[in-house]
């Protein structure tokens, strides 16, 4: 099934929550807004002709002009031969775009819906900042709830991947060396 | 390397060489102080004088520190003296590769005749000293003896016509002979002799033991394996491994309980040692000759688990608590089929005595134990099993699984401590071996039956007493039998060690209850039934006699041709060795 | 150690325990099984039948860092790592030697700039005694450096050792 | 020299014996008891009762002294912990084990029994051997040595038993 | 997870140090055992935080970003061309795979995909399947070490050092390749390079039988492997699971066979786990998986290089590609790694370096499920299950 097809679908099902469609491109997505995108995932997984069973990647973007951030989600359906013996195959796949704002990012979480967010929805937050609401690993931060972060250690400071990160010069008393003349410490 | 220039390699040589004269001088001085220290001893107390008045008793605490120990400090100081002053020399002639080799071999040799020796002096001590006639007292001390130099003297004079060889020799009829034997009249001297060639042993055992488990790693898995240390083959790698761990700093994990984390390697260590008490090498070869030496063996290597368990407990590490843990249950429950397995050839044998059951197979190889009955074959397996699972080796090395715990009990272990762990597991090894090559492989009993030695001397028609006594002891029995055939179970755990992946520990237990449990009693009550229907003083049932001679060839003879397969693939890959390493691509790269 | 300490300075008695512990060293030098990233796949290769690291004694990988006497450090440091690596360290008992191995432990490598979590160089955490370039070094360049630390611990003395000293010091303060 | 040997084990068996009683670690304890075994294990050998000396080891120091301490850190709460007993107990058995040491010391020093008249009568020169110790056991004390047999297996099976329904 | 986590417990999933977790835990009876990111089992610097009751494994948190290395910060600051060495990085086992997943990502933004001969894409084909035996065969090793089996490890590393002779003889690197690149590969075959690839394959046919022998019909490595940590089919594809992870539970998955791969004219079969030993989804089957792939990976190497023999002179590398121009558009491109589907999502912004690179690691995706294998299982079991999905740490934290 094409892009087309599915943005068809969608569109028909959820009308308003569909703000955009981009197909002159090589990577088809289509948008949907925040509040919307548990109920259009669901659906996109339950869906007898979508079944996008496989969620492949997150993307977190930072748009620093816009004053926005997206998540992109690559989404495919893998589905069974007719005998067991049978090459499945990947039916349909398409990419859902959902915008938020930089000043307050926050996202509903879809870890529920494929478990593969989960870890990928920690690795978002962690690098970009992008807080996705309800996430089943949450802890509490000075601004509310937020997925635990992944790579990076607990007690570290900003996100590395936002395009106005500012580099440490620090961590732990381990000094960042940026310069290449920097003395080095003597043991 | 030549062409690199490092700061540190530079060294003050003149320096050094100052030193090095100075210390030639010191000890030939002393070399040189010797001489009439022996002159003056030779002099005064003339110990090879055979008169009856000067074989005097008193003269045993001198003779042999001054007569025997001065020329021996003087040999040693001015050897000393020379090794200094021609090291340029003597280390090109030890750094080229034969002479290690030599070295080595010539080392084992060397322990296997000193033992060899010290047990025919004391077979002398037990056989030609007649009872004594008068006892004789030390005045000071009080202590009672029964024989004198001269009494010695004349038993060894006495004795010569019996077959003793190298003693014999050299020369019977000296006296310092007498004074050197006169010690040994006293027990407790005859034990520390003892002590001291089983502590020779088993310090062998280890060093040998890992340096060979790395060769026979690396030529398992197509490498090489220690090539540098000391010279041939890296023969010197457990003695460079030794000295550095002696040398590593020695920590004590500051949570865990101190004490026991220090006795804990001696506990370890000190039963599997206690075991070669009662392990006979050859009939007059053992420290004790023990009635239940079977069971106090298996008693020492229960016990040895006790120091496992205490390591993991006091290293207050989570990692050891479960090597610990994983110890205590496997070593429980594997003791069991173990020792079910080997009252099987003391059922066969009728005897609980070691030597005793050696003895029972002393008629060619078709008559041991292994292959006497099916049930003894069964036995052989089962129990060598269960003592891969007491020894902790793989695939039962669950205490200490690398890559599940760590390094299991031993995490928190470094240095000493450490390498005392690994010393009692390999003397272990080789007690668990030996145990197997007692019971089921004829222990120290050629693979030829008893006889053939006769036929042997009367076919060659050897003359020479001692040659005679050199092809009885080969053909019949002898510890180098014994030797070589723990020796050979001992490389079958290696190579089993370097084959197969390790078991879960449910499986280890499952294993046991399971299946060896119920295998060795069945083993056992079949080979009840089997044994007292084929025994004379039993059922002497005539068709189980017959299937009983017919099973019995069956199995030597396929215990006989697995034997040369191996040896056969062995050689076979020996001869069609193939280069290693880079034969297909590296020979191809552009530019060679 | 301090009732010999410079006491028999290239004294002979010194130098002969010295040849001997340090020939024991030399040829038992147990690296830590300690892979951080890309360089460890080399360390690997060194254990492997073409290069063989065992022909030198060093063959004996310990997992537990109380039996092993080298760390080789192959691979990036990163920030949450760099307290795992001082902690190891500091486990090992002495004497104990580091080997930055590749580019990212000697001074941060192709992460150099940008690398926002990688410390740039392993020796701001530990103290480092060979370094051996390369991303990642060759085994036989691995090799090499295994041979250059013999070559330091041939030259060492116990008489002048740090540590033997430095623990006193930290047991009497 | 087997006086000698007699004193060292003495001594190993009373001190641990004593460690046993004072440690407050139970695995200390447990090590404790080891000694102690091993030393009364070595006086058995002292009197040529290799059997039991050898049985003492492996049964008690090799099997259930290990079973011991691996129940004590599987099923205890909390096995890192000190052994402390209220001060009540402590007085309670060390006035038990006072009268009792009492009772067989002045049993030993009265002169009732003559003990060196006894040692004649039953010369440990000639103590059983390991045949005639079994021989013993499936002849003349048969019946006992059954009893013992079937009420191990009964206590086996019900061991079993609880283990299964445990789970 | 907050609810089955003990009161006394400290919080499994936090990122505690040792200390805290040694201090903390030890008055109960179920511990709390950190395993890495030091240690054998782990490969590499991935860290396991389990609670255990006695030998019993109840819950296993992964941890991981010890090895995060700003790969995707630094892809925002180079060209594509530039970036290539990075990429070899991630996957350092994959080396060439990541390589070319880069190389292709950004030839499809562009339009330079039209442009690469047919050599090219044949060489790309012929690298990318060795190093699949390569990484495979690391795997293959590292899994007998994870069971306490070391002598496979060294034969694997044995065969694997004539494939780095190969990839030596082509680019001078035995790890960090950068061979395949935008626009092409670096440089032509070297000479007698395709004879002596057909000798090596000749050579280690015959090796996959042995290792079949000693590791993977050992019955004690069946016994470890079989019925431990079933993955099913559907849990598979929730976790995003992909590779021989995703084809040992029975989804015969491999973007090799779908249309636009490239491998289109290969006659090849993708290996698929059957529950031969077990269940269909456990240790055994994944593990069987690689072995197999990489017979397979043998044909298509074999079909390559005979392909190969009829393109000599045709260009190997494209001059555009050093520099390239990326236009304001995205992509998001998969191939099939070894490990699994390695994607990449590149955003141009119409100058030479892009405004945003990411990397779908298929180690990072099939790691998750490590939480849930890992429930009520023995300690042993833990190695067996973390060394059956084959992960590489640097491609996990990147």
């Amino acid at each position: 099934m094409a892009p087309e097809e599915i943005a068809e679908i969608l569109k028909e099902t959820f009308g308003a929550s569909i703000t955009d469609t981009e197909f002159e491109t090589a990577h088809p997505r289509v948008v949907v807004t925040a509040d919307a995108w548990p109920e259009v995932a669901a659906f996109l997984r339950d869906d007898e002709r979508l079944q996008l069973n496989f969620l492949r990647s997150i993307s977190a973007v930072d748009y620093l002009e816009d004053d926005k951030f997206a998540a992109v989600y690559d989404l495919a359906s893998y589905r069974p031969g007719k005998t067991d013996s049978d090459a499945w195959a990947l039916t349909n796949a398409v990419a859902v775009q959902v915008w938020t704002d930089r000043s307050d990012p926050h996202i509903p979480s879809v870890a529920h819906v494929w478990r593969a967010a989960d870890w990928h929805e920690r690795e978002a937050y962690d690098l970009m900042g992008v807080i996705f609401d309800n996430h089943p690993d949450s802890v509490e931060g000075l601004n509310g709830f937020h997925p635990r972060r992944i790579l990076c250690p607990d007690d570290w400071e900003g996100h590395p991947l936002q395009k106005d990160y500012a580099f440490p010069m620090e961590y732990h008393g381990i000094p960042a060396v940026t310069e290449l003349n920097q003395t080095r410490p003597i043991h | 390397m030549a062409s690199i220039t490092l700061p540190w390699v530079q060294r003050d040589t003149e320096k050094l060489s100052n030193y090095r004269e100075r210390a030639i001088r010191l000890l030939a001085i002393i070399a040189l102080a010797h001489i009439p220290i022996i002159l003056g001893a030779w002099l005064l107390l003339d110990p090879l004088s055979t008169k009856p008045a000067d074989l005097q008793d008193w003269k045993v605490l001198l003779v042999p520190p001054l007569c025997l120990g001065s020329i021996g400090g003087m040999l040693l100081f001015a050897g000393a003296a020379f090794a200094i002053y021609a090291y340029e020399l003597i280390g090109r002639v030890l750094s080229a590769p034969w002479v290690a080799f030599v070295i080595f071999i010539g080392a084992i040799f060397g322990i296997v005749i000193g033992v060899w020796l010290h047990a025919e002096i004391l077979m002398t001590v037990q056989r030609d000293w007649m009872p004594a006639k008068e006892t004789s007292v030390i005045p000071v001390v009080g202590i009672e003896y029964d024989h004198t130099v001269q009494s010695i003297y004349q038993n060894n004079l006495a004795g010569k016509s019996v077959d003793f060889p190298l003693i014999g020799a050299i020369s019977i009829d000296t006296p310092i002979l007498a004074y050197l034997m006169f010690p040994l009249q006293f027990p407790l001297i005859r034990d520390l002799v003892g002590v001291g060639g089983i502590i020779g042993f088993i310090s062998l055992i280890p060093g040998f033991g890992i340096w060979w488990e790395r060769k026979v790693a690396g030529r398992i898995q197509s490498r090489m394996g220690p090539m540098r240390a000391g010279g041939w083959h890296g023969w010197a790698q457990s003695a460079a491994d030794g000295i550095k761990l002696a040398f590593k700093e020695d920590y004590v994990p500051p949570g865990g309980d101190g004490l026991l984390f220090r006795l804990a390697p001696y506990i370890t260590f000190i039963p599997p040692i206690c075991a070669f008490i009662a392990l006979p090498f050859a009939t007059a070869w053992v420290f004790r000759d023990l009635d239940v030496a079977l069971i106090f063996i298996l008693a020492m290597l229960g016990i040895e688990v006790m120091g496992v368990i205490l390591a993991g407990w006091a290293s207050n590490n989570k990692w050891s608590v479960y090597g610990a843990m994983r110890e205590a249950c496997q070593m429980v429950s594997y003791e069991i089929p173990m020792g079910m397995a080997l009252l099987i050839p003391v059922m066969t044998a009728g005897s609980l005595s070691l030597t005793g059951i050696a003895e029972a197979q002393s008629g060619g190889f078709w008559t041991w134990f292994v292959f006497v009955n099916p049930w003894c074959f069964l036995a052989f397996f089962l129990y060598y099993v269960a003592s891969l699972a007491s020894c902790k080796r793989a695939p039962f090395d669950l205490p200490e699984s690398e890559s599940e715990l760590v390094a299991g009990f031993l995490t928190e272990y470094s240095g000493f401590r450490w390498s005392m762990f690994f010393f009692g597991e390999y003397v272990a090894m080789y007690v668990v071996c030996g145990l197997a090559a007692i019971l089921f492989l004829g222990g120290w009993m050629s693979p030829f039956p008893a006889s053939s030695a006769e036929w042997f001397i009367a076919q060659a028609n050897i003359e020479n007493g001692m040659l005679q006594t050199l092809v009885k002891s080969l053909l019949a029995a002898n510890p180098i039998w014994f030797i070589l055939k723990a020796t050979f179970l001992f490389f079958v755990q290696l190579w089993i060690r370097w084959t197969l992946p390790r078991i879960r520990i449910d499986q280890v237990l499952y294993a046991c209850v399971q299946v060896l449990l119920p295998a060795t009693m069945v083993v056992l009550l079949c080979n009840t039934v089997w044994t007292l229907g084929v025994s004379e003083n039993g059922l002497n049932l005539g068709w189980l006699i017959a299937l009983d001679g017919i099973i019995n060839k069956i199995l030597a003879a396929a215990g006989l041709l697995t034997l040369l397969g191996i040896v056969g693939i062995a050689a076979y890959g020996y001869r069609n060795n193939k280069k290693l390493v880079g034969w297909l691509a590296v020979d191809q790269l552009p530019g060679k | 150690m301090s009732w010999i300490e410079n006491r028999f300075e290239e004294g002979l008695i010194i130098t002969s325990l010295d040849w001997a512990i340090n020939w024991g060293r030399r040829y038992s030098i147990w690296p830590m099984t300690f892979g951080l990233a890309c360089c460890a796949i080399e360390m690997m290769a060194i254990g492997g039948s073409r290069f063989d690291v065992d022909r030198f004694g060093a063959g004996a990988f310990r997992a537990s860092p109380r039996q092993a006497d080298l760390m080789i450090v192959a691979g990036t440091v990163t920030y949450k790592m760099a307290s795992r690596v001082k902690r190891l360290y500091n486990q090992m008992p002495e004497p104990k030697y580091v080997m930055a191995m590749g580019a990212c432990t000697i001074g941060g490598g192709p992460y150099f700039k940008n690398g926002y979590h990688v410390v740039k160089g392993v020796d701001l955490v530990v103290p480092v005694d060979i370094y051996v370039p390369g991303c990642p070094p060759r085994p036989e360049t691995l090799l090499e450096g295994i041979m250059r630390l013999q070559d330091k611990i041939k030259n060492s003395s116990i008489a002048t050792d740090k540590w033997t000293g430095a623990k006193e010091e930290a047991l009497t303060a | 020299m087997d006086d000698l040997a007699f004193y060292i084990f003495a001594a190993i068996s009373v001190g641990s014996a004593f460690g046993v009683v004072v440690s407050q670690n139970i695995v200390r304890t447990a090590l404790f008891l080891l000694g102690t075994l091993g030393g009364v294990a070595g006086l058995y050998f002292l009197l040529d009762a290799n059997l039991i000396a050898v049985i003492q080891l492996i049964v008690y120091a090799g099997g259930t002294l290990i079973l011991i301490v691996f129940g004590i850190m599987l099923t205890s709460k909390s096995p890192w912990a000190e052994f402390k007993p209220p001060k009540g107990q402590i007085v309670l058995a060390a006035l038990v084990g006072l009268l009792m040491f009492i009772g067989i010391t002045s049993l030993t020093l009265s002169g009732d029994v003559n003990w060196a008249a006894r040692a004649t009568k039953t010369p440990l020169a000639t103590s059983p051997k390991v045949a005639e110790a079994g021989e013993a056991l499936l002849t003349t004390y048969l019946v006992p040595f059954e009893v013992a047999s079937v009420l191990l297996l009964v206590v086996m099976i019900g061991a079993a038993y609880l283990a299964k329904t445990e789970k | 997870m907050a609810d089955v986590i003990l009161e006394s417990q400290p919080d499994i999933n936090a990122d505690l140090s040792s200390d805290q977790i040694q201090q903390q835990d030890l008055q109960t009876e179920e511990m709390l055992v950190n395993m890495g990111p030091q240690h054998p089992a782990t490969h590499g610097v991935l860290r396991v935080v389990l609670r255990t009751d006695g030998e019993m494994v109840l819950e296993a948190v992964p941890h991981i970003g010890y090895l995060h290395r700003c790969a995707e910060k630094i892809g925002e600051t180079v060209a594509p061309y530039q970036y290539i060495p990075y990429t070899d990085r991630m996957d350092y086992l994959a080396g060439m795979n990541n390589n070319l997943a880069f190389a292709q990502a950004v030839e499809k933004l562009t339009g330079l995909e039209a442009e690469i001969t047919e050599r090219t894409k044949l060489i790309r084909i012929v690298f990318a399947e060795l190093n699949r035996i390569a990484s495979h065969l690391v795997s293959f090793g590292t899994y007998g070490l994870d069971l306490g089996a070391f002598t496979p490890f060294l034969y694997a590393f044995r065969e694997r050092e004539y494939i780095l002779d190969l990839f030596e003889s082509a680019c001078g690197a035995r790890l960090t390749y950068s061979y395949i690149t935008v626009g092409g590969v670096t440089d032509d075959l070297p000479e007698r390079f395709v004879d002596i690839t057909r000798e090596f394959l000749d050579y280690f046919e015959p090796k996959v039988h042995e290792y079949n022998l000693l590791l993977s019909h050992n019955h004690i490595f069946i016994k470890r492997t079989a019925n431990v940590g079933v993955i099913t089919a559907q849990e598979a594809l929730d976790y995003g699971l992909s590779g021989p992870v995703l084809r040992g539970s029975g989804v015969n998955f491999d973007l090799r066979k779908q249309p636009g791969s490239g491998y289109e004219d290969f006659d090849f079969n993708v290996p698929v786990g059957q529950g031969e030993k077990g269940k269909v989804g456990d240790c055994w089957d994944r593990y069987i998986v690689r072995v197999s792939e990489m017979l397979e990976s043998v044909k298509i190497i074999r079909q390559a290089l005979d392909k190969l023999d009829g393109t000599e002179g045709q260009e190997t590398l494209h001059k555009k590609g050093k520099t390239l121009k990326l236009p304001a558009d995205e992509i998001y491109y998969e191939i099939e790694n070894p490990r699994g589907q390695l994607g990449f999502f590149v955003r141009g912004n119409g100058s030479a370096i892009p405004d945003r690179v990411k990397a779908r690691g298929p180690s990072f995706c099939n790691l998750c499920v490590t939480e849930k294998v890992c429930q009520d299982v023995l300690l042993g079991d833990v190695a067996a299950i973390i060394g059956s999905i084959d992960v590489v740490m640097g491609e996990v934290d990147r």
